[in-house]
């Protein structure tokens, strides 16, 4: 979100094609219309705007030819871990600057700008946890509709 | 593919018509001024021209525009819509990294390749260029294995013995995978040497660049840049690659 | 810490007193040709001198050596022994790949240099010099991460604005990551204008090394390459990194 | 194995060593001195010699201070799987060419310098399983002795 004007058409709009593409897909291998639930992980170094990613997420299946019963989100903490001195540690984006919050909300990766290990001063750390959109879980309906 | 970020991306570049990545495994040949030079000048030419800098470790095209990352802003519409420079649709990983340094392994590299392409809104373009990093990894097998259909690769060398190897191994494996090579530039060269190398590899030879003492001087200022004999060799480059010649 | 192999590799290089890496994030700014001579002048002082290539997907110290990569050898002895060249202990993929182009993503990087420096008896050495490849990526975030208390890190530039950005770059990783720099060696510049940019980086300044036209037709002759003014010129950056001045 | 002198000088040793030495930091983090078993996974790419890794992990063991009752060596056939077109093949490193087979058995990567896709000629491919010599598990012995 930056610059948002209308809201729902930020870039959470993008992923939430993607997931709709990805839940399409996996229903056309199975030969199937609807899927019972989704299980959407949202690591929160994104600060992906869930309210926004929902109502895009509904908008573009109502647009499809296939159902979805349930989305469920489940927030991820943050886990980074040094390569270097084995430190880990987590971050909190809504703590942090506006801008470096805004990068590593469009991609996570930015995060190796922004961020070195508070130990050793690596930057060689791995995102163990958190990073940003995943599918969990996709539990299939039945076919009859 | 169970990426669902790799199920977006064709779409993102639907409205692309030709995507040229500009590639070596050399690096200091010259790939990043000449992608920057191919997309001023094709959209000199009038073309809706875009450029994209995927050196994410070493990002430098905005340099050769002149773009303060510091001053660039993100514009969000169903993702991102790349900023226009000097008449190109522009996106550099500068515009959320500024100029701070961003090692990446590969890791790190693939995830920020999906997901850069998978939210950017290129709309309608005639041309893509795409400035690629030295060496062959990750960014080159993401774009080759997941964009290979759509690409033209444009290689860059240098008469120098170092590069002439790297040029014979690329263009094996761009052979080999049967993708599609739009030729060679030779660059800092005054003279063409690389006719014969191009001929035997069965690539088009695109013509050479010749050596500008003075071209560190004017990175950085178009203006400067349109007046030196690399844009004058660039532009004819640019209309025998966009079939204008 | 799970990998068996990065607990031995301490132990191969444990009978090497200094190691350095050259790097610049640039490409084609002369880590190759500056590594291979800083490795010859140090052997040529008398010193037990090693060279390792670690630019995987684009080696090329072979070239500038003269070694054939389809007549190197493998010699085993409890691992690897690096083969004797020109009298400095060498090793390059390149004993293995010969010259196939090998494309790797940063996981394949990852094993190689484990692998590779797993089975390595460099016995002992007074200096082992490794050239890198452009980019900060899985090559050099390995050789910090897991080698950083042993190395003395070269950093190479030209006067280049594409250059220069990359270095400040390249230095903050590695003064806010507590690592050694040996200091910056300025190429292809025949005045010394990166003193200034040494000092506010608070690097040392090992000296400038002329611009040598014709260095191309050198490459690959040892003895052709003692009579270049690159050639002095990094026998006395290499006196001094050794602290003979 | 190349230019082989004494047997047991070849180049599983370096990666006997480097077993013997995860085996004893294991068990130094336990406080233990010996463990029961370890099962070690042989991925056939890299043509690893059975008998010579076995006898110089032995070697090595005795002059260390601890106790490993059982070796188990498990071969792992190789899977390639080409990420541009998702065809999955098999190779047998016995059959190759000698010099590449010597030039995989010292850097398994190398196999991106010899292979490519059989179906769409790519080299950007994922060695699934097979690739060479990894710790499957350690089964620790009890402390008494
Ligand atoms: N035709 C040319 N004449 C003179 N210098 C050149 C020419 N092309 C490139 N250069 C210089 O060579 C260096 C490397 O160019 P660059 O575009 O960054 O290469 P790459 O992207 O392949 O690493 C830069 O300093 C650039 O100014
Ligand atoms: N001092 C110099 N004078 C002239 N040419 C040079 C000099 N140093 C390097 N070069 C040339 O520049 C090119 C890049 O050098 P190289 O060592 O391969 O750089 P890198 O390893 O940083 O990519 C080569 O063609 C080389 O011959
Ligand atoms: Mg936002
Ligand atoms: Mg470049
Ligand atoms: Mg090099
Ligand atoms: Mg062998
Ligand atoms: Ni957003
Ligand atoms: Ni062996
Ligand atoms: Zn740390
Ligand atoms: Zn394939």
């Amino acid at each position: 979100m930056f610059l948002i004007g209308v809201d729902e058409m930020v870039h959470e709009w993008a992923l939430a094609e993607s997931i709709a593409d990805y839940i399409e897909r996996e229903l056309s291998k199975k030969g199937k219309k609807n899927i019972a639930k989704i299980v959407i992980k949202l690591g929160i170094l994104q600060s992906i705007d869930k309210e926004i990613l929902d109502f895009a997420l509904k908008e573009i299946i109502k647009s499809r030819d296939y159902r979805v019963g349930e989305i469920v989100y489940e927030d991820e903490e943050v886990i980074l871990k040094c390569r270097r001195c084995g430190y880990e540690w987590r971050i909190n984006p809504s703590q942090l600057d506006e801008a470096i919050r805004e990068a590593i909300h469009f991609v996570p990766e930015a995060v190796y700008s922004y961020f070195k290990c508070p130990r050793c001063g690596s930057r060689d750390f791995e995102i163990v946890r958190g990073r940003g959109v995943s599918i969990k879980e996709i539990i299939l309906g039945d076919n009859n509709e | 593919m169970s990426d669902p970020r790799l199920l977006v991306i064709p779409k993102r570049l639907a409205g692309v018509k030709k995507i040229y990545p500009i590639m070596s495994s050399k690096g200091g040949v010259g790939k990043t001024i000449i992608s920057t030079l191919l997309a001023l000048t094709s959209s000199s030419l009038g073309c809706k021209t875009g450029l994209l800098d995927l050196d994410f470790t070493n990002p430098s095209t905005h340099i050769v525009l002149g773009v303060n990352p510091w001053e660039q802003e993100i514009i969000e519409e169903k993702g991102i819509i790349p900023q226009l420079v000097h008449g190109i649709k522009y996106l550099s990983i500068t515009i959320f990294t500024r100029e701070n340094p961003t090692p990446m392994r590969g890791e790190a590299v693939v995830n920020a390749f999906r997901e850069l392409l998978a939210i950017t809104q290129w709309g309608e373009l005639d041309s893509l260029f795409i400035d690629t990093p030295p060496g062959i990894s990750d960014e080159h097998l993401e774009l080759l294995t997941y964009l290979g259909d759509k690409l033209e690769v444009v290689i860059v060398a240098t008469p120098s013995p170092l590069a002439i190897k790297s040029v014979e191994r690329l263009a094996e494996i761009l052979l080999e995978g049967n993708y599609k090579i739009a030729g060679l530039v030779e660059n800092m060269s005054d003279k063409p040497k690389l006719q014969k190398l191009a001929e035997n590899l069965r690539i088009d030879y695109l013509g050479n660049i010749p050596y500008v003492k003075d071209i560190d001087e004017k990175i950085g200022n178009i203006e400067l840049l349109r007046k030196t004999p690399i844009w004058e060799k660039v532009l004819e480059i640019v209309n025998r690659l966009l079939g204008n010649k």
